[in-house]
This record gives C-alpha cells, structure tokens and sequence, in this order.
C-alpha cells in the first residue's frame, strides 16, 4: 500500500482538487450533532466529530428510494435517477467504513443488489482516525482499524496526515492533487505507531465477543430477553442508526386512477411489530423480547456464521440513540453473567 | 424431459437485476376450491418461457402492479416447462389484486428464488410426501418431478388431507393418482358431509397406518399449516426418519426473496435464500423456526 | 369501471381533515373527475343524502346523539367507511378527558341552557359503527390521503406504516430531541406517517397521530419520570389526542 | 299564513349550521340561524393544562383558521406571563396570518361563495364550465398554504409557531420559492379582482351595520394589536382588549350552542368587511385599486359585500406578504431561537384577526403556571346576531316571497359571512369574569 503525508493545512486545497472526483460530502456540525451532508464551503466540514446520527449507509441504502416505475405496456422499469452521482465522502471514521463493507457483503453475493452497487460504485471513500469516546467500542469489534473500503485514509501525525492510498481511485486524487502529498519519512510512521497506541488505551468500553455466538446459542432462553423487551420501546431508533443494519420494506404505490406507480423501498426494522407478520394474522415475533432478541442474535450470531464477523462495528450510535438507555455493552456483559459493561 | 442432471441449480436465469419483474400474462385461472385458484402464467417474452428453469420447491415473486409482490411456490414441475402453475391463497392485498385480475392479464414475475429439494440427494430413495391444505401447492412440483422421472426414484408415497372433499386443492389430479401402480396416493378428509367420499376419512397422521414406509431408505417432504409439522413430524420421528432426511417448505415474510430485506430472517438463515425448504435437523436448531 | 360513489362527511372536528381534502390543489380537480362525490356539504349543496355510497370518508367524533345517528345512516349506506383523521379513529383532542363531568363543563361554559344541548362523551367512530379503513392524523397526511383514493380505486387497501415517529425522525437526521434536550417528546408512542414532521422542525411531537402498534406504555412513563417530568404532566399530554394502548378496553 | 323557509344543513360552510325562518304575512315572524355542532368544552378540557400544550389543543377549535387561534393561544400566554417576542417573531406570524388569510379568502370565494353567484352546487360543477377561474382560485389558496407550511411547519394547525416564536425559520430558499409564488400572484389578483367584478350583484338587504374590528398600529394588520374599534354610524370608539367583555353580551340562545354578542344592544358585523371599514387608511394602493374596481364604497349597509371585501383583502394581503418576504431575504434571518418563556400566575387577553374577523383568547394562569380558566371568542359567534339581524331584514326587505328564491337568498347572506361553525361553538366562560 502506498503511504504518503498531506500537510494538514493543505486539507483544505486537497478538498477543493477533489471536487472534481464527485460533490464533497463531510460531517458537519447540527445544533452539537453531526451529520454527513454536502459542502457548501470546506470550513463547515468537521472532521473531529464524534459520530453522525446516520451513518453514511444512507448514501448508499437511502432511507427511501423508488426501485421500479411501472407502466402499463412496458412494465417495470428500474429507477435511475440519482444513482450516477458521484460523491466524494470525506472524513469518514475506520468503523463507519468496517460498516460499508458489511453492507457490501449483504448487497453482492449471489445476488446483487443494482441500486446499492451503483451508488456505492459512485462513491469515494476518504476516512480519517478518531479519538473514542465513552460510547466508542470498535476496537472490541476489531472494527477500530481497515484495511480495505477506503480511497484514501488520513492518520493525524500532529502537522501532517499520513495518508494510505487504498485504491487506484486514491491514486488518482492523490495525482491530481499535484504535488501536495509528500513521501513519509520512518519518523512518520514512529509517530503514528505511537497514537496508534495511545489510542487503544483510550477506550472506555469493552466487549468481550470470545465465543459470544456460542453464548448466544446458549442463553437464547434467558430472561434477558424479557427484561429487555419490557423495556424496549420498538422505536427501531436503534436499527435507523446503524452502519449494519439493512432491513427494508418494499411496496408498490399507484397513481391516481391508475395501476402505473412506483415500487418504493424504505428501511424497516426487525423491532418493529409488524416485521415478521404475515398474511392471515400470524406473527412470528410477536412480542418485543423476541424481537430485540433476533437483533442482538442476528448481528452477534446470524453475522459470524454468515460473514465469518460480528455485525456490530463498535459505532455506539445504537448506545446515542436509544431513548430507554438499552446498552449494548450491559446486554453483552449481562448475557456473560457480569452485571456491567467493564470500565464504564 | 428435461434431465435431473440438468437442471441448473442457484441460478438466477433472468437478468443481473434480481428485482426486475418479467411481465408474463395469466393464460388460464383454474378455481380448484373457494379462494385457493391455479393461475397459469407464460411469460410474455418467449425467450424467457421456453429458457426459464426451476427446481422442484423453489417459490418465485409475483408482482401484480401497483399492489405489490408475494412469495409463491411454482406448483408446477420443471419437467413441464413453458408455463407456470401457481396455486394462490386469497389472503391479502397482493393475492386478492391477483384474483381481480383476469385471463390474458399480465403480472410481474422473478426467480426462481430458493434451495429448491435436494434432488440430487433424493435421486435414488423413496420418497414419502405428506401435505395438508396449501402445503400441496409446494410439494406438488416434486410429486409430478418424480412422477415424470419415475426411473429416478424408488417407491413414491403421497399423503394428503383436506378438511372436506370439497375443500381438497388438485382434487380430480390426485384423485386420478391414487389408480396409479407406481405409486401409492392416499388421500383423506376430516369429514365428509355428502358421503360420497371414496377415500379416506379422518386425519392426516392416520394415512400412517395405511402406508407402507421404509425409513432407512425415504426422504420425507411435509408441508402444511402448524398443526400438521407437530403431528406430522413425530411421526416421521417415531418411526425412525433421520432428521436430515425430513425436508420441509417454510413460509415466512418476504420482500425481496434474494436475502437482502431482512424479513424472513430465522436466526441466522433467511427462509428466501437458505431455504424454503429446511431439514427438520436445520430447524431443531434454528431458534423460532417452526 | 364505473366510477366509485363517494360520500365526505363531517362529525364534530374542526373540519381539517375534509380541509386537507381541499387542499390538495393540484390533484382536486383530478379526484373530482375519479370519483362519483355524491354528498359532500362542506363542498357543495348537490347533495344526494340517501343514495347508496361505495365509499364514505366520514371525519370527527360523535359528540351528540345527532352525531350518531348521521354515522349509523352513514354506515348503512356506505359498502366502505373509512375514518378520517384522529378524532374518527381515536376520538380526538375532544375525548381527552372524556370521563370528566360534561353536565358541569356544559353548565360552566354555556350557563344554564348547557343542560339542555345534546352532548354526549366524545367517541372514535369504531365505538359506534364498524370501520373498515381508517386514516389517522390531526389533521390527516396529504399524502397518505392521496396514497389511499388511489389504491381504493384500484381495489387495494392503503399501506401506511405502523411504526413510531422516532424512525421517521432519525431517517431525516434530526437531533433526538428527548434525548439531547429531555423535552417530552411523544414520537416513540406515536404512528408514523407525518415524517416526523414536529422534531423536524425543532419542536416534541405532541402525539397528534395517535399510538404506534405496540407503543410501550409502561416504559416511556418511567423513561420521562426519570427526566423528573411529573407523572400527571405525562399522562395528560400522552394522552392528549388518543387513548394509549390499554386505556379503554 | 305562516309559512317556514328552513336549510336544514346549511352547505358549504365549515361545520353544522342551518336556518330556519318562520313568515307571517310577509314579514319574518322568527328567524334563527341554528347551530348544532356539537360542543367539544375544549375550553373546559385544557383546564390543568400547561401553558405549551395549550396552543396545540385549541388550534384543534378550527382548521381553516388554526393559524389564528395558534398564534392568538400564544399570544394570550405570552402576554399572561409577560413575555416579549422578538420583532422577526412577530414580522413571521404577521406572514403566516397572511398566509392563512390567503388560503381562507380564496377558498372562501372561489369555492364556497362564487359557485352561488354563478348558480353552480360546487366549485368542482363550477369547473367543468370555467377550469380557469377555479384553477386561478386553487392556485391562490396552493400559496396561502405553502406560506402557512413554510412559516406555521403545516397548511392545517400549524406546529412550528411556539410560545416565544419559532421551532425552525424558513430557509432563504424557501423564502425565494414563497417570493416566486407571490409575484405570480399579484398578476394572479388582477384576473381575480376582475373575475368578482363580473359576478352578477348581490343586495338582498341593507342596514345600518355596526362593525368592529381590530385596531393594529400603522398598518393593516390581523396579528399585532391590542385595541377594538366599533363603528356604528360614523362614530368610532374604542375597547381594549382586556375590556374584550363589553362587546360580548351575555344572550345564550337555546337554538344554538352559540351564544350572540351584542354591543349597546347592538349586533355588529365582524369579518373583511369590518376590517376594510375601519381600515380603510391602511389598504395598499393595488388594494385600494381593487375597491374601487369592485364598487365597494364606505360605508357599506350589505352584508354581501363581505364577499367584496375578502377579495380586496387577497390583493392587500399578497401585495403585503410579498414585502414581508422581500425584506426578510434582503435583511438576512436572524437564527434566533424561542424566547424563554417561564410560566407563573396570570393574565391574558389576546385579539386578533382571524380571516373571519375578531378572536378573542383570554387566559387565567395559576400559581403552577396551569391553565385556571379559558375563554375563546370567536368570529362566528360574535357575527351570530348580525347574521340572524340580516336574515331577518333580507325576509322583511324582499319585495317577493318567492320561497325558494328567498331561501337561496338567505344562504348567500349567511355564507358571505364565512361562518366557521366549529369555531361559534366556543364560548364565554363565565368562569373568570371580572
Ligand atoms: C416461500 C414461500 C412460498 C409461498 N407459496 C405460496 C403459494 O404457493 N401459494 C400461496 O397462496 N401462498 C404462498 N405463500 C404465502 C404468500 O406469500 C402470502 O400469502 C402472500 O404474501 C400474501 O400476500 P398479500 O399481499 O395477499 O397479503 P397481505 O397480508 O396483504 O401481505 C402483506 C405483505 O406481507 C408479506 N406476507 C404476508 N404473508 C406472508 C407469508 N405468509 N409469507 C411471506 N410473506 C408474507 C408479503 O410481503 C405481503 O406483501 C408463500 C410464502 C412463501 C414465503
Ligand atoms: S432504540 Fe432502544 S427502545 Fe428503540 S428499538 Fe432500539 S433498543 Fe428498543
Ligand atoms: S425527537 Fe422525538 S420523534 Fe425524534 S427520535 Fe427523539 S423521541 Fe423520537
Ligand atoms: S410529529 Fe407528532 S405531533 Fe407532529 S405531526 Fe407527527 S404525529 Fe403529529
């Protein structure tokens, strides 16, 4: 991989060069949140944001998007619109990222899934370390660092950022950028071992994920189950957030006076009580405990004997988002048999 | 015919697109029972009619515009192509759009989608089919699959039970089955109010008596409402079936049937693409599977 | 196909949902041209009052005898009725409090004549006649009243979803704002369909669309006490525009 | 003989209203304008309530005028606990006012009153004959309601107007898109003004009719104010708002669950007509324009010319909004959020001008900052009198009793009054007076 510096001051030159490679989206700042959206000006970007409400799935799984517009005499045809833009994602967090390559899992594979692959296809990655924060526990999930997924990815050296290239697309950005980007030296590379380091002391949160499948299997009869489901609100909060989570709904809608009209896809969430009903009136998870139990079981179970990984990334937006204080980390410690989440 | 070994499995015969319907026009609606009627479709691009292939229990998405799309089984057998056969419940709003519609109407459809019967792992038993009310309507593409390639097979065994003679899916089809010498098909009713029932009354389990069944050398395909898989399945149990070898169509929520929507999730499989049809040894050990 | 006999009608509301109808600007005149609108006072004085309707949009609550007796007429004329707004499906802002002593209210607000008006405790119209579809919302979506005349002339019953606001909310990226700011939001109890439309703009869904499927009750009480919100504060403004789930069995 | 005219449901009006006249020898024996909406006692039901949960609720007494009520809730509370709102508040809701009146004008013309004049049942019959005029109307009320979405975050009871001013303001494109929207429509009020002008006259009776209206500072206005004018006669006097109870007599009448107003024993006529009388200095000069194109002169003894009125109203309103509009992009927007607001012991008496004319809320705040009593006054309540009044002298002043002509005349009387009959509903409480 090639390893180069950006003085950080030129960051901003660096963003305007890369105009040309698609709209530049980055985190900016909403009322003490953030959010990825596009610039109207570098200065909004944000790069030492925490964590944006959504992540950026919802560049690439819209919250809604029309699939088909049927017309009598010519049938389905797929919707295009919007899935030629290009767009430059900038600052982009190493989780955030783990995130995009899980979907890219779920949207290929034998099938692939055309709208997801398009826009994703159309999308540049650059990502940019962070520091974490109370609610931060990628590196539990192995999801603190990436090795692929990512255009380019700045690591803060103090002036500078070292700079890995991970695609030929990177390359192109970093050629068009002239001569901007400048070799880094060992002592680079010394100084980003260092806050590599130092930041893997900064966690705050651990989970254990040893053998966490096998517990699952073992404690899918467990109260905390119930517990949980007496206090979850099935709000789907948590699942909106997610960098893993691609439950959608489809459904066709009709124009007035006729059958001609969109097939429309949305997100859905497995916490929702009408997510594994069907017709006639039966529901197979008709009560809360067993839904949020299928989503703790499918992301830290159904993930690892799919994906050979856990589908959490360590994000802690499910943690932000939920209006009852459901904590993953509890979840997991109290699954283990440990009353609290380690060093909270 | 078509030969078993053949048959394209896991493929997607349609277009790189696995949401595009195809538009295919309903060529013949058969009202078999009240609400349960046989839609006959052909594709209306002929290329797509004489090339598109299926396995026996694989399920495609029928789309009626403007109402949506639905999970359903292919009723009919590969070894048949050039039209599709399914058997349609009226339940909701995509299957009662359906049964508005009428002959030369035309619908969406995509698939096959699903495992589909493990054919070349059957090739060579016997095979045992147990089916209650709409359970037929998946099981009956394998039954006209072994039927059609009898050389394949050992002894064929087909049980079946409806509420009411009247109520009974494929009625005059199976009854013409049960003359047949190359196989046995028993069929039965719980009741029988006009008493000109020429078969068996009662329940399904009791067909049991009735046939003669070698578990060392039988896979069993059972599809039903709940009712039959409990009754059903301790059956097969009892009399020494190999889990394994107890294959069984599921039915969940589906939006998509190509594994992305979520809906069908079952732990950690997904009905539309790891089954629908399971072994009672996957669903023993799938949490909330049957 | 012949064209669908419709009848708008009005309850006791505030007429917003028949409003909304009106509002529909670029579509009215297309509705009018889809539809057989046979009886629709707010709208026209051609009114047929007896024929048989395909379909009758009635909103409100019944507030009076009168009421009820125009939505048992309704009901026996109408092959479908769907409810229109949340005062029909939920009984509305004027059934907040419906066990309260109306006689002293009427006696307090209209002196001594109150006793003689025809009032009775407000209710959703399923408590009086048997709906078929309802469509809720004070005042109803624009959109989801469109989604349904489309799907009912086509034969298919509308699809909203059944799900809490807050989904709707974070799909648009708001800043939560029970939890960033603790205000007593209602959007995890209350159906979706508005596009989170309050929190949207800054400001705590006050429930206007009545209850999600399977709100947990029990559960946002205790999560807005422990905001030290007063528990009577809560179950009043919870209960503003809609009974919660178990209220009225 | 006697004989009864009666509209039993009177339509196209919001709500349940109907007539009923009784004739003896010619001349009106009884006339009552009846009401039986039925009564919600949301007044009653907001009792216990805290100060933010009240606009909410009572913006539920009407939609066609939930703007008004909104924003006149708001503004009783804010006066009730001594809160001052920004100016740029107050500049938005005066838009948003605008806004509803917009819509509430051109829905009142065009759907509602015009297919009387042109002898059409509906707006929709109306439009098979003439697309064009009831497309020109939808499309002024398609602005009045993208300014109440835009400024009030909803077309029908507005949630973004709160206690202290805004939840979110207007983006600057969104401000292009309503300036864009209202230079179309100034054109837009031409081909209006000049489409009433050619509807056939209307003069079923004359009276000397008392008005009363809002008096708002410098301009004319519907949201700023705090002071009601009463003319009668070419003689002006003035109320404050807190003496609000002066103008509404005590008369509960047993027909309707309205109770009617009098003033000095007077009924008074409160609406666009009032407004433009008492106001008349305050028109824009397109407005003042429309007038005199109308034939709308001061004073006016017909009650029909409401109907003139509202029209002169649109063109005032647009031509108004759209200098609202052009100097909030010009100035910038000031990102301010919600004045604080905190609640105590007090109280409020809020007026405005609600498109039909004069609202009243009047609140009492206990010592927890909870609503002790609630008093709403709506247009249409205060209007019952005078309607009953007019009805009456359009019976005695007709030359021919041709029953059916008459009772056609008597709902064009009824209906220039724009009667929201949810609103008339809602009453004085006798709870806190004096
Ligand atoms: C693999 C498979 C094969 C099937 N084969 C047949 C068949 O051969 N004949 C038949 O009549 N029915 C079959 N079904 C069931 C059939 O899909 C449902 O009855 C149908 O989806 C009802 O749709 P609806 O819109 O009419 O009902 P609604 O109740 O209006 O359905 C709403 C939505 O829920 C989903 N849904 C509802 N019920 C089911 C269900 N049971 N399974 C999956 N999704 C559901 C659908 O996506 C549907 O769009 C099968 C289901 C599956 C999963
Ligand atoms: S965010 Fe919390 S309350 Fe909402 S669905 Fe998720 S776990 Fe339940
Ligand atoms: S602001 Fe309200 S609706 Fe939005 S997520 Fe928070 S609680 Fe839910
Ligand atoms: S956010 Fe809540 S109060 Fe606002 S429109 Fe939606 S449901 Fe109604």
């Amino acid at each position: 991989m090639k390893i180069l510096k950006l003085p950080k001051e030129k960051l901003d030159f660096f963003a305007s060069v890369v105009q040309q490679f698609g709209e530049v989206h980055a985190p900016v700042e909403q009322d003490g949140k953030y959010v990825f959206q596009r610039l109207s000006r570098w200065s909004e970007a944000r790069l030492d944001y925490d964590r944006t409400i959504l992540p950026p799935k919802k560049y690439t799984l819209p919250p809604r998007e029309t699939l088909f517009q049927y017309r009598a005499g010519q049938g389905y045809l797929p919707s295009t619109e919007g899935l030629d833009k290009r767009i430059v994602l900038m600052g982009v967090h190493a989780c955030d990222v783990y995130g995009l390559n899980l979907l890219d899992q779920v949207f290929s594979g034998r099938y692939d899934d055309p709208p997801y692959q398009t826009r994703r296809k159309n999308m540049a990655i650059i990502g940019i370390d962070c520091r974490p924060d109370g609610s931060c526990f990628c590196r539990s999930m192995r999801a603190d660092f990436v090795d692929r997924g990512f255009d380019l990815f700045f690591y803060d050296i103090g002036d500078y950022y070292l700079t890995l290239v991970g695609t030929a697309l990177g390359d192109d950005m970093v050629l068009a950028t002239g001569p901007l980007f400048e070799k880094a030296s060992p002592e680079d590379i010394d100084e980003y071992k260092r806050r590599s380091s130092s930041k893997r002391q900064a966690f705050q949160l651990e989970v254990e994920i040893r053998d966490l499948p096998e517990i699952f299997e073992m404690e899918y009869q467990s109260g905390i189950w119930d517990e949980l489901g007496e206090k979850c609100l099935s709000c789907g909060s948590c699942s909106m957030v997610c960098p893993t989570c691609y439950c959608h709904d489809v459904a066709d809608d009709a124009q007035l006076g006729s059958r001609d009209g969109g097939r429309n896809r949305s997100w859905d969430s497995c916490l929702f009580a009408a997510h594994a009903a069907v017709a006639g009136g039966e529901n197979f998870r008709n009560s809360r405990a067993s839904r949020i139990k299928l989503r703790y079981y499918h992301k830290h179970r159904g993930f690892v004997a799919e994906y050979g990984r856990p589908g959490c990334v360590g994000c802690g937006r499910c943690i932000a988002a939920c209006p009852v204080e459901i904590h993953i980390g509890d979840v997991i410690a109290k699954l283990r048999g440990i009353q609290n989440a380690p060093s909270r | 015919m078509l030969q078993v070994d053949k048959i394209p499995s896991y493929q997607p015969v349609l277009t790189q697109n696995p949401y595009q319907p195809h538009m295919a026009r309903i060529v013949r609606i058969y009202k078999m029972v009240e609400d349960n009627y046989l839609f006959t479709l052909r594709f209306l691009d002929d290329r797509l009619a004489a090339g598109f292939r299926h396995q026996p229990g694989q399920f495609l998405m029928l789309s009626v515009p403007g109402a949506g799309e639905a999970p359903i089984s292919i009723s009919s057998s590969p070894s048949r192509p050039g039209v599709l056969e399914l058997c349609v419940r009226r339940m909701g709003r995509v299957t009662n759009a359906l049964y508005r519609m009428q002959t030369n109407d035309v619908v969406g459809i995509r698939g096959p989608y699903g495992n589909g019967f493990p054919i070349q792992d059957i090739i060579g038993h016997d095979l045992l089919f147990v089916a209650g009310g709409l359970g037929m309507a998946p099981l009956r593409s394998l039954v006209w699959y072994a039927l059609d390639n009898r050389d394949k097979f050992n002894r064929v065994t087909l049980m079946f039970g409806s509420k009411s003679p009247a109520d009974m899916l494929f009625r005059e089809e199976l009854v013409s089955l049960v003359d047949r010498t190359d196989m046995t098909c028993l069929l039965t009713v719980d009741r029988d109010p006009t008493g000109s029932w020429k078969n068996h009354v009662g329940l399904l389990p009791k067909l049991f008596d009735s046939a003669q069944i070698d578990p060392a050398r039988t896979y069993a395909a059972v599809c039903g409402p709940p009712v039959v898989y409990r009754f059903v399945l301790q059956r097969l149990l009892d009399l020494g079936f190999p889990k394994d070898r107890i294959l069984m169509s599921l039915e969940r929520r589906m939006k998509c049937g190509v594994g992305k929507c979520g809906h069908c999730n079952v732990g950690y499989k997904y009905t539309c693409i790891n089954g629908p049809i399971f072994t009672y040894w996957d669903a023993i050990n799938l949490p909330e599977m049957i | 196909m012949s064209k669908p006999s419709v009848g708008i009608f009005g309850l006791t509301g505030c007429a917003g949902d028949q409003l909304v109808i009106l509002n529909c600007e670029d579509q009215l005149l297309d509705i009018a041209g889809a539809l057989n609108i046979r009886d629709f006072l707010m709208a026209s004085s051609d009114r047929d009052a007896g024929c048989d309707l395909d379909l009758a949009l009635v909103e409100g609550a019944v507030l009076t005898k009168r009421d009820e007796a125009a939505l048992k007429r309704i009901r026996r004329r109408s092959k479908l009725l769907m409810a229109l707004g949340t005062c029909a499906v939920w009984g509305g802002v004027a059934a907040m409090d419906r066990d309260a002593d109306r006689s002293k209210l009427l006696g307090e607000i209209y002196g001594d004549l109150g006793a003689g008006y025809d009032s009775v405790p407000a209710r959703a119209l399923r408590e009086v006649v048997q709906v078929d579809l309802n469509i809720t919302g004070c005042p109803i979506e624009k959109e989801q009243f469109l989604s349904a005349v489309a799907n009912l002339l086509n034969g298919d019953p509308p699809l909203f979803p059944s799900y809490p606001v807050c989904a709707e909310c974070k799909m648009r990226e708001n800043n939560c704002l029970l939890i960033e700011k603790s205000e007593l939001c209602c959007g995890p109890l209350t159906v979706a369909g508005c596009d989170a439309r309050c929190p949207g703009l800054g400001v705590p869904c006050v429930g206007c669309r009545g209850p999600a499927d399977d709100a947990n009750v029990a559960s946002a009480l205790a999560m807005f006490q422990g905001k030290s919100v007063p528990r009577e504060k809560i179950a009043a403004k919870l209960r503003t525009f809609a009974p919660m789930p178990g209220d009225r069995s | 003989m006697s004989t009864r005219i009666t509209v039993e449901h009177l339509a196209r009006v919001e709500g349940h209203g109907g007539i009923t006249v009784e004739l003896d020898g010619g001349r009106a024996a009884t006339v009552r304008f009846d009401i039986f909406e039925g009564a919600r006692l949301l007044e009653g039901l907001v009792r216990g309530r805290c100060a933010e949960d009240i606009s909410q609720i009572l913006s539920r007494i009407c939609a066609i005028c939930s703007v008004s009520h909104s924003l006149t809730s708001l503004k009783a509370t804010e006066l009730a606990f001594e809160v001052q709102v920004s100016p740029q508040t107050d500049l938005l809701r005066d838009l948003l006012y605008r806004g509803e009146t917009i819509q509430s004008h051109a829905l009142h013309l065009f759907c509602l009153a015009a297919p009387d004049y042109l002898e059409y049942p509906s707006a929709i019959a109306l439009a098979a004959d003439h697309p064009d005029a009831v497309r020109l109307g939808l499309r002024l009320k398609k602005l009045g309601n993208s300014m109440q979405e835009v400024i009030g975050g909803r077309a029908v009871h507005p949630v973004n107007a709160v206690l202290g001013g805004f939840g979110k303001l207007p983006s600057e494109d969104q401000l292009i898109a309503l300036r864009t929207g209202l230079l179309q429509a100034v054109g837009d009020c031409d081909a209006m003004i000049a489409l009433i002008a050619s509807l056939p006259a209307a003069d079923f009776c004359r009276s000397d009719t008392v008005f009363a209206a809002m008096r708002s500072p410098g301009d004319y206005g519907y949201y700023l104010g705090d002071e009601v004018v009463v003319l009668s006669n070419g003689t002006r006097e003035t109320v404050p708002a807190a003496g609000y109870r002066s103008l509404t007599g005590e008369r509960a009448v047993p027909h309707s669950h309205a109770k009617h107003s009098m003033f000095n024993g007077k009924p008074f006529m409160v609406g666009a007509l009032a407004r433009v009388m008492s106001n008349p200095e305050g028109l824009t000069p397109r407005a003042a324009e429309a007038m005199r194109k109308l034939g709308l002169t001061l004073p006016s003894g017909n009650p029909m010319d409401n109907n003139k009125a509202q029209a002169v109203e649109l063109v005032q309103d647009v031509e108004y909004s759209l200098g609202i509009v052009e100097r909030l992009l010009r100035d910038g927007l000031a990102q301010e959020r919600p004045v604080e607001v905190r609640p105590r012991a007090g109280v409020g008496t809020a007026i405005t001008e609600a498109p039909r004319g004069l609202l009243i809320h009047s609140y009492t705040y206990d010592d927890e900052g909870k609503i002790a009593a609630a008093d709403v006054i709506t247009p249409t309540a205060l209007n019952a009198a005078s309607i009953e009044n007019h009805l009456r002298l359009a019976v005695d002043q007709s030359p021919d009793p041709d029953v059916p002509a008459l009772r056609k005349k008597l709902e064009m009387i009824a209906r220039a009054y724009d009667p929201c009959i949810s609103c008339s509903v809602h009453l004085i409480q006798k709870l806190h007076a004096t």
